[in-house]
């Protein structure tokens, strides 16, 4: 409590963030100005997000906090752009309150590289109930893991669904290439290992029997060509439609489709399956990053710490004030135990969902959620996404071997951690 | 007009203006729809029940549905609001200064003959030929150094290096239509200057307000420097605000009302444009 | 008011010559005509009079000044182009006022001036229409004003009456006359037209591919042509030729050839003898007789009735066109034999290799 | 055409501002100003593709020749996404043109009453590319597209998706020609309203058919701003980036992935400055190369005339 | 090949009148020349035959077919425009071309027309340049091959010869009538040139204000012009008009004003006698002589040498402009006074209210 969040350089802080409820951002950081005189500067950029910041920092543009994800936050910290948050007078104190599976994904060598903006489970399977009960199934038999599921939507198929599932498929960055990484980790395998980064993807394992399931479905003929080209957008469009039965998505979302006034006729049937199994999906997460920018003074470095213990952390009142809030608001979870496990958190969330016992559900499914250390904690982590997301694409779309993609994903982390000396 | 040429020609603008608008349509129309009916499926040809929301979303306000469901206001209002009172500054500046610049550049490599003219207009067409992804990061460099980052002064001197050999290579094709006056105009006594000013001008008036719409309109619609100059600043511009809603969190409902709304100047520029092209016969 | 010299002119459009080594001089004041046939390099000539087109190589003199690098309107000159070019944009009376918008005088005097020059080619009433709502005559009439509207160093006038009515076309032409003798200016006018050359030159230049075959009066022009071409080109009809060869006998020179042998009289009779020789007689000196006198044997071909004259068109005895002026209403079958005279001291003599006029010991 | 002096070069310069000093007065400080703003980069990007940067790990530029040069060419990908923009570009020119010029045609026949549809038919190009990929992204896909919805509403199920890898680059070319064609039509269309109505006269005179009237009467004076266009608008498709990213993203998977979109992943995904300053200058090469090649097999002879 | 009528037909252009209640008849096979001041609708007329004109009202048939609403297409027509058209980006030869590419012609007689047709109008040698390279002259010529290169219904040739020297034109007249004879086609022909008009034409007519004033043959037309516009626009220099009364006396017939009086003789001789009158007489009907016998007294003002005859223009009693033409180098002081005698038989009377000819007893 003995944080002092006044600033004292009479300079401005530059936060930058991307297009998320900015209203929200603003509000908050317009408190924290008036609060304590600030002079904090937000502004949203819009765009490819990640690589116009990169530009940024590259250029050692004006520029003292941002949003980052953590395989962002990774590269920033390779190119030496980023102030670690243990470097915070109270970073401890913050690594301590986060839960280890994420301080584990949000740290490099030790260094916890930013402040809990959010965490949210990817690939989180949802069901639109309608059609699955329709089709005389009780929610009891709701799959529990990869291959239940893969089973199911065929049953279903054959009951008439003409479109069971959709998959997580589309064009974005964090499409095709994470449906693989996470369907590999629920299915407990790993792409490389966490600490020295080799790869680990295997023929006959989780790997393996990933791309034999991907391939039989897109050979089935149930997924429309068109999920290659969604965005966000169109991808979660087309689960809000009712066209699909199965599908993974944002955690958060589940506020999305249960809503009346986003989604008609999906609202209020979409729940998620049970983590009891295994895990779903993977770590979403971003982190309030503050840069390692050149030039700046101390007392403004000072100011930029301040600033974001308050807003990432703690405010004058002890309170996770803008953590609550955005869980509140927009069910965004958050990386500290304290927010996750309180009351609020439990009441907050429930309204969002089908019905208010699936909270346990999503807590259940989300503490197990895992992150892919091994190849995003690594500076070459969207070099290799990309590379991946093409190559899944090639491998159904031009029927590659998988083994053969298997094994050039193999050679591909081997090339990236030569090529960058790891 | 014979009666078939009159059918062909109803026949024809049917076909154009379905061609023109039907992609514009697909997405506006969103607009006046609910995240819900986007999301129908199959895909509803028209919005049902259309309401005004987004358009108030955008700019700040929040909108009780009939029904009673409140949408509430988008955070991007203030860069939307911001970005079309930049989109303006930028966009009539730039066309100022390119009609400005463009027409005597036009005028001398349509009409005159000169040693060198084939070289130095390789020297422009260098220029538009350079792709601005290969030389963004330099090129974002040397901003940075200028401290032209964020500053509508900036995104302007970079859009004009888009514009002016743009519009110059197109003027070059109208002027050289233009009848052989300057022999007339020559022998009136008038100067270089005078003949460009007071003769060719006037005369290939129409000409030049379509170039200065182009002009316009290319800074209006200038995005790939936008988003790298001016994108989390005050100088930013309406398609880098709108974009706020493709990315991240889509709002599909609100990127076709902006859209629609950035629609607007260039349509009421080509309305007061198209009677000066009819003008134009007369000559 | 200037006087213009132009010193060995050339210029070649890709390689060809549309005007070749030419020299010549407009005194100050005078009004020069040039006739030529079509192409023969006129209308280049104008333009790099008026500084439109560069000669590929000699000088335009201005008053001794060369001008050859300067401006057209540095040179201050008024033209009329062939093709009557006007701004498509302006009205006939702003079409007009371009010409007087560098002149410094008051709007008064400038409306004054236009009045005058639209009253002078008879376009007044037209003077808000715009060229392409204009007749071609029209057009040209005030492509005309425009260039009279001005008091300029030299007038340029390219075929300004081609497309005018005889009628209007003389009063113009008289309009021209006067106006160019009461300010004084050096006038170069083009014409096809035989009558205007010679009504309104001082003198007449004449041009044949890109030369200047002869420059002159009209009166010596017409009596005197020193060329082959000269003589052929000037006078409607055209010079008739008779081929021949010049003999002397008893200190007489005689032309001689198959169907006649006559005595040369008056300048030529002091040349010398020649194998091949042309003699040149107009049409209307000679006259026409009935056939069987001594005289040149013609067969009719066909008879031209002009109204006040009717032409006689014949085949000679060596298969050349003769033609010979008679009056009106003449009139004798196709085919029909006849003789025609003429006075040895009206022709003149030419030699056919050079295609000049042969020498004889008189001045010439 | 205009000046006598045309086809032979005047010999002489004159006293006054000779055209080529009036040219120079005019054009200099315009080239002046592209030179700084635009050459500065392009000499950093030129430095750049002679050096291997890093950045991670502490900034390091290691001088490495030509090397970036050589690796581009062993590049697939390279290779892949040049075939793409080639194809992207050429169907853009030919469908940019063909569409503008049918578009010139009718917005010229309009009888005056009509006149206004002209500013309705420009609109297209008051279209940012980004908002054309929008439109065209949603108006293409199965899911939200024209396809599905037409289907439906003659009663079938079935979904049609545009956006498919077997024709996406041409899907895209329309769209693209879809956002510049207006510009072109009314460029011809200024350039057919100061051809002369007689040659008209002239062309029903001669009893020429309408094509064949629109090939000798309005053509021809169309011809070197249709030049100008293959030009301009073979650059403008070379460097699309923006409405392709917007529309697919260089999806499905790799289909629409143009040299653009693969220089992008270079130089900002994997931060591979020196790889990507190599990449593009075959690109500009490319770019410049195919306008070359338009100007000499083309552009000279329209220029002569 | 077609007789072409034109029934009542009138062209207004916002409200003014170019053509006016335009009725007449080119035979079929027939050359009729067209002739008359710039601006009288001479274009505007040939415009509509050929249908790129419609009439405001009126008909035009061909062959007794309507075709007012048909399209240019449909009448097969080769024009010549006034302004020499040619398409600007081709060269000559395809510039004819294409007035045979409809033709169904084989390649090799296209070929052979467009030689033949370049021949007949001496362009052979530029027949690859384009139209921007070819002098004003070359360019009708041009567009008069373009023209004759057809065999058409009719052809309507506006003022294709305007730009030609006197040598040219002579020949190419000659070639028109020739081809027109030979493929017996209707013609019919723009001109201001007097001698070609009198020459080339079966018919003249002659149009004003875009009324037609007269149509007849060119004998006719000279001879015995029924209005007095007529009379003073056809024949160089134009008819002399006298002013003054009819008187009859001893059953005879007198001009009466004050310096002359002279009896009427020929075809006038039965006239009424009417108070104002004007007498007209063409000018190489008059003679001159020294003043002081009994004919009319003039003034000389000026006189012009045309080389074969000259010009003396004087003024008269009542100080009009007389011209009377005598023969070359015919000379006297300016203001000398000098008479002039006519043949009252060949004169012409007028009546200057309705401007047209005086009515007579016998057949007019
Ligand atoms: N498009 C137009 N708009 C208005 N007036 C016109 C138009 N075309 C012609 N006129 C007028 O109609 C009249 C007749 O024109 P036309 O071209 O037929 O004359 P023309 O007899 O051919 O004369 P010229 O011998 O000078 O060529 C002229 O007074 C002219 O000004
Ligand atoms: N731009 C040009 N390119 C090539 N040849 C040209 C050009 N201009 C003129 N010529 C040629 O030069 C010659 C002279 O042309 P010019 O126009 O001076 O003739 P002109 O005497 O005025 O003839 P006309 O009486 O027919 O107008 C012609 O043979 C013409 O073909
Ligand atoms: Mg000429
Ligand atoms: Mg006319």
């Amino acid at each position: 409590q003995s944080v002092d969040f006044k600033p004292t350089s009479g300079e401005t802080v530059y936060f930058r963030g991307w297009q998320f409820r900015t209203d929200v951002v603003q509000q908050n950081v317009d408190l924290y100005n008036k609060t304590f005189g600030g002079k904090v500067d937000y502004a949203t950029v819009t765009g490819d997000y990640p690589a116009v910041m990169e530009k940024a920092l590259i250029a050692n543009e004006n520029l003292d906090v941002l949003y980052a994800n953590p395989s962002s936050a990774v590269r920033y910290n390779g190119g030496g752009w980023v102030l670690p948050a243990s470097e915070l007078p109270n970073g401890e104190e913050i690594a301590n309150g986060l839960y280890p599976n994420i301080r584990d994904a949000w740290s490099v060598d030790g260094k916890l590289l930013g402040l809990s903006y959010f965490v949210s489970t990817r690939g989180c399977l949802e069901v639109f109930t309608k059609p699955f009960l329709a089709a005389g199934f009780t929610e009891e038999q709701l799959p529990t893991t990869w291959d239940e599921l893969y089973d199911m939507v065929y049953v279903l198929k054959d009951k008439g669904v003409a479109t069971p599932f959709l998959p997580h498929w589309f064009g974005e960055y964090f499409g095709i290439s994470w449906a693989f990484v996470f369907e590999v980790m629920n299915r407990g395998g790993e792409v490389a290992d966490a600490k020295t980064h080799e790869p680990k993807l295997t023929v006959d394992g989780p790997a393996g029997k990933t791309l034999a399931a991907w391939k039989k479905l897109w050979k089935s003929g149930l997924v429309p060509e068109e999920v290659f080209s969604y965005n966000e957008a169109g991808y979660i469009d087309a689960f809000r439609s009712g066209r699909y039965v199965f599908s993974p998505q944002q955690i958060y979302d589940l506020k999305t489709f249960n809503d009346k006034a986003q989604s008609g006729d999906v609202a209020g049937h979409v729940t998620l399956l049970s983590g009891k199994n295994q895990s779903w999906g993977l770590i979403d997460s971003a982190l309030y990053v503050m840069t390692a920018r050149k030039g700046r003074s101390e007392a403004l470095t000072d100011d930029v710490k301040k600033f974001v213990n308050w807003y990432g952390y703690k405010d004058q009142d002890g309170k996770f004030f803008v953590a609550d809030r955005w869980l509140k608001e927009n069910m965004l979870f958050s990386g500290y135990k304290e927010v996750m496990e309180s009351p609020q958190a439990r009441e907050a969330v429930s309204t969002s969902l089908m019905r208010p016992e699936d909270y346990d559900r999503v807590l259940e499914v989300y503490s197990k959620t895992p992150y892919p250390k091994g190849i995003w904690n690594v500076v070459w982590s969207e070099e290799f996404n990309f590379w991946l997301r093409e190559k899944l694409f090639a491998f159904l779309q031009q029927d590659l071997e998988a083994e053969a993609v298997i094994n050039e994903a193999n050679e591909k982390i081997v090339e990236l951690n030569k090529r960058y000396k790891i | 007009m014979s009666r078939r040429a009159a059918f062909w020609l109803v026949l024809a603008v049917v076909v154009a203006v379905i061609w023109t608008f039907l992609p514009m349509y697909w997405t506006v129309k969103y607009a006046f729809m609910t995240k819900t009916e986007i999301a129908r499926f199959p895909p509803m040809l028209y919005p049902h029940a259309p309401n005004l929301a987004s358009f108030f979303n955008i700019f700040g306000f929040d909108y009780t549905a009939d029904n009673g469901t409140v949408y509430k206001a988008s955070g991007q209002a203030r860069q939307i609001i911001l970005g079309i009172r930049n989109s303006v500054l930028v966009a009539v500046i730039v066309t100022a200064v390119t009609t400005l610049v463009v027409v005597p550049l036009a005028y001398v490599f349509a009409r005159l003959e000169f040693p060198f003219k084939g070289k130095l207009l390789a020297a422009i067409l260098l220029s538009v030929s350079l792709p601005p992804v290969s030389t963004l990061i330099p090129f974002y460099t040397l901003y940075v150094q200028l401290g032209l980052t964020g500053t509508l002064i900036g995104l302007i001197i970079v859009t004009l290096t888009i514009t002016i050999p743009i519009v110059a290579w197109m003027l070059i094709g109208f002027f050289r239509n233009l009848p052989p006056v300057e022999l007339l105009a020559r022998v009136d006594g008038f100067s270089r200057f005078y003949v460009l000013t007071r003769i060719i001008v006037p005369m290939a008036r129409s000409g030049i307000l379509v170039a200065a719409v182009i002009a316009f309109l290319f800074s209006w619609n200038e995005y790939v420097y936008a988003q790298i100059l001016v994108t989390g600043s005050n100088a930013v511009t309406l398609p880098a605000a709108m974009s706020g809603f493709l990315f991240q969190v889509p709002e599909p409902s609100q990127l076709a009302a902006s859209l629609l709304l950035s629609l607007l100047p260039p349509f009421v520029i080509a309305f007061f444009l198209q009677k000066h092209i009819a003008e134009m016969h007369l000559a | 008011m200037a006087r213009i010299e132009l010193r060995n002119i050339v210029r070649t459009f890709g390689g060809q010559h549309a005007v070749q080594n030419l020299d010549m001089t407009i005194e100050d004041g005078e009004l020069l005509v040039l006739l030529g046939p079509s192409g023969c390099g006129k209308s280049t000539t104008m333009n790099m009079i008026a500084g439109l087109d560069s000669p590929t190589s000699g000088q335009i003199l201005f008053d001794g000044v060369d001008v050859t690098q300067r401006s057209p309107h540095e040179r201050n000159i008024a033209m009329v182009f062939q093709s009557s070019l006007l701004y498509p944009h302006l009205s006939a009376r702003d079409n007009i006022y371009m010409s007087l918008k560098r002149s410094g005088l008051s709007k008064q005097q400038i409306e004054a001036r236009i009045a005058h020059a639209a009253e002078t080619v008879d376009v007044t009433r037209l003077l808000d229409k715009r060229p392409s709502q204009l007749s071609g005559g029209e057009r040209q009439r005030v492509a005309t004003a425009k260039a009279i509207v001005r008091e300029p160093a030299g007038f340029l006038l390219d075929e300004p009456l081609s497309a005018l009515d005889a009628a209007l076309r003389l009063s113009l032409r008289a309009e021209l006359v006067n106006l160019q003798k009461r300010i004084r200016t050096t006038m170069i006018f083009v014409t096809h037209d035989q009558i205007e050359a010679m009504t309104m030159g001082d003198r007449i230049g004449v041009m044949r591919q890109g030369r200047l075959e002869q420059i002159g009066t009209p009166t010596d022009i017409y009596n005197r042509p020193e060329t082959l071409f000269v003589a052929g080109f000037v006078g409607t009809p055209p010079m008739n030729f008779l081929k021949g060869s010049l003999e002397q006998t008893d200190g007489k020179l005689w032309l001689v050839n198959p169907s006649i042998r006559m005595e040369i009289k008056g300048e030529f009779a002091s040349a010398k003898p020649m194998k091949n020789v042309v003699l040149g007689i107009r049409p209307h000196l000679m006259r026409l007789s009935e056939a069987g006198s001594s005289a040149l044997p013609l067969t009719v071909y066909a008879i031209e009735q002009l109204g006040n004259e009717a032409i006689v068109i014949c085949d000679g005895p060596a298969g050349e066109k003769i033609r010979v002026v008679t009056q009106a209403g003449f009139t004798a079958p196709i085919g029909a034999r006849l003789d025609a005279n003429f006075d040895s001291a009206a022709a003149r003599l030419y030699d056919p290799a050079t295609e000049r006029v042969v020498a004889t010991d008189g001045a010439n | 055409m205009a000046h006598p002096d045309n086809s032979a070069p005047a010999p002489h310069r004159r006293t006054e501002v000779s055209n080529l000093s009036f040219a120079l007065i005019i054009s200099i400080p315009v080239l002046v100003f592209l030179l700084i703003v635009v050459a500065y980069p392009l000499a950093y990007a030129f430095y750049l593709s002679f050096n291997e940067i890093r950045f991670f790990g502490g900034y390091s530029a290691d001088w490495v020749g030509l090397t970036n040069y050589a690796n581009v060419l062993y590049d697939p990908s390279f290779w892949s996404s040049l075939g793409r923009t080639l194809r992207f570009t050429v169907e853009t020119v030919i469908l940019t043109l063909a569409i503008g010029l049918g578009l010139a045609l009718i917005l010229k026949h309009l009888p005056p009453g009509w006149r206004w549809l002209r500013a309705l038919i420009i609109l297209p190009w008051a279209v940012s590319p980004y908002g054309a990929g929008i439109f065209f992204a949603y108006l293409g896909r199965g899911q939200t597209g024209i396809g599905t919805s037409v289907a439906a509403a003659l009663g079938s199920d079935q979904t049609f998706n545009l956006i498919s890898a077997n024709f996406v680059m041409e899907y895209l070319a329309l769209g693209a020609a879809w956002n510049m064609a207006p510009l072109v039509a009314f460029f011809l269309l200024a350039n057919m309203l100061t051809t002369p109505p007689r040659l008209y006269d002239l062309a029903k005179i001669d009893q020429m058919s309408h094509f064949e009237t629109f090939w000798h009467v309005t053509l021809p004076p169309l011809r070197f701003t249709i030049f100008v266009f293959s030009c301009i608008t073979t650059v403008l498709a070379m460097k699309t980036f923006d409405y392709i990213f917007t529309e697919t993203q260089g999806g499905p998977g790799s289909a629409s992935a143009v040299l653009t979109y693969t220089l992008y992943k270079i130089s900002f995904v994997n931060l591979d400055l020196g790889y990507g300053a190599a990449m593009s200058f075959f690109l500009l090469a490319v770019i410049l190369g195919s306008t070359g090649i338009l100007y000499f097999i083309w552009g000279r002879k329209e220029e002569r005339q």
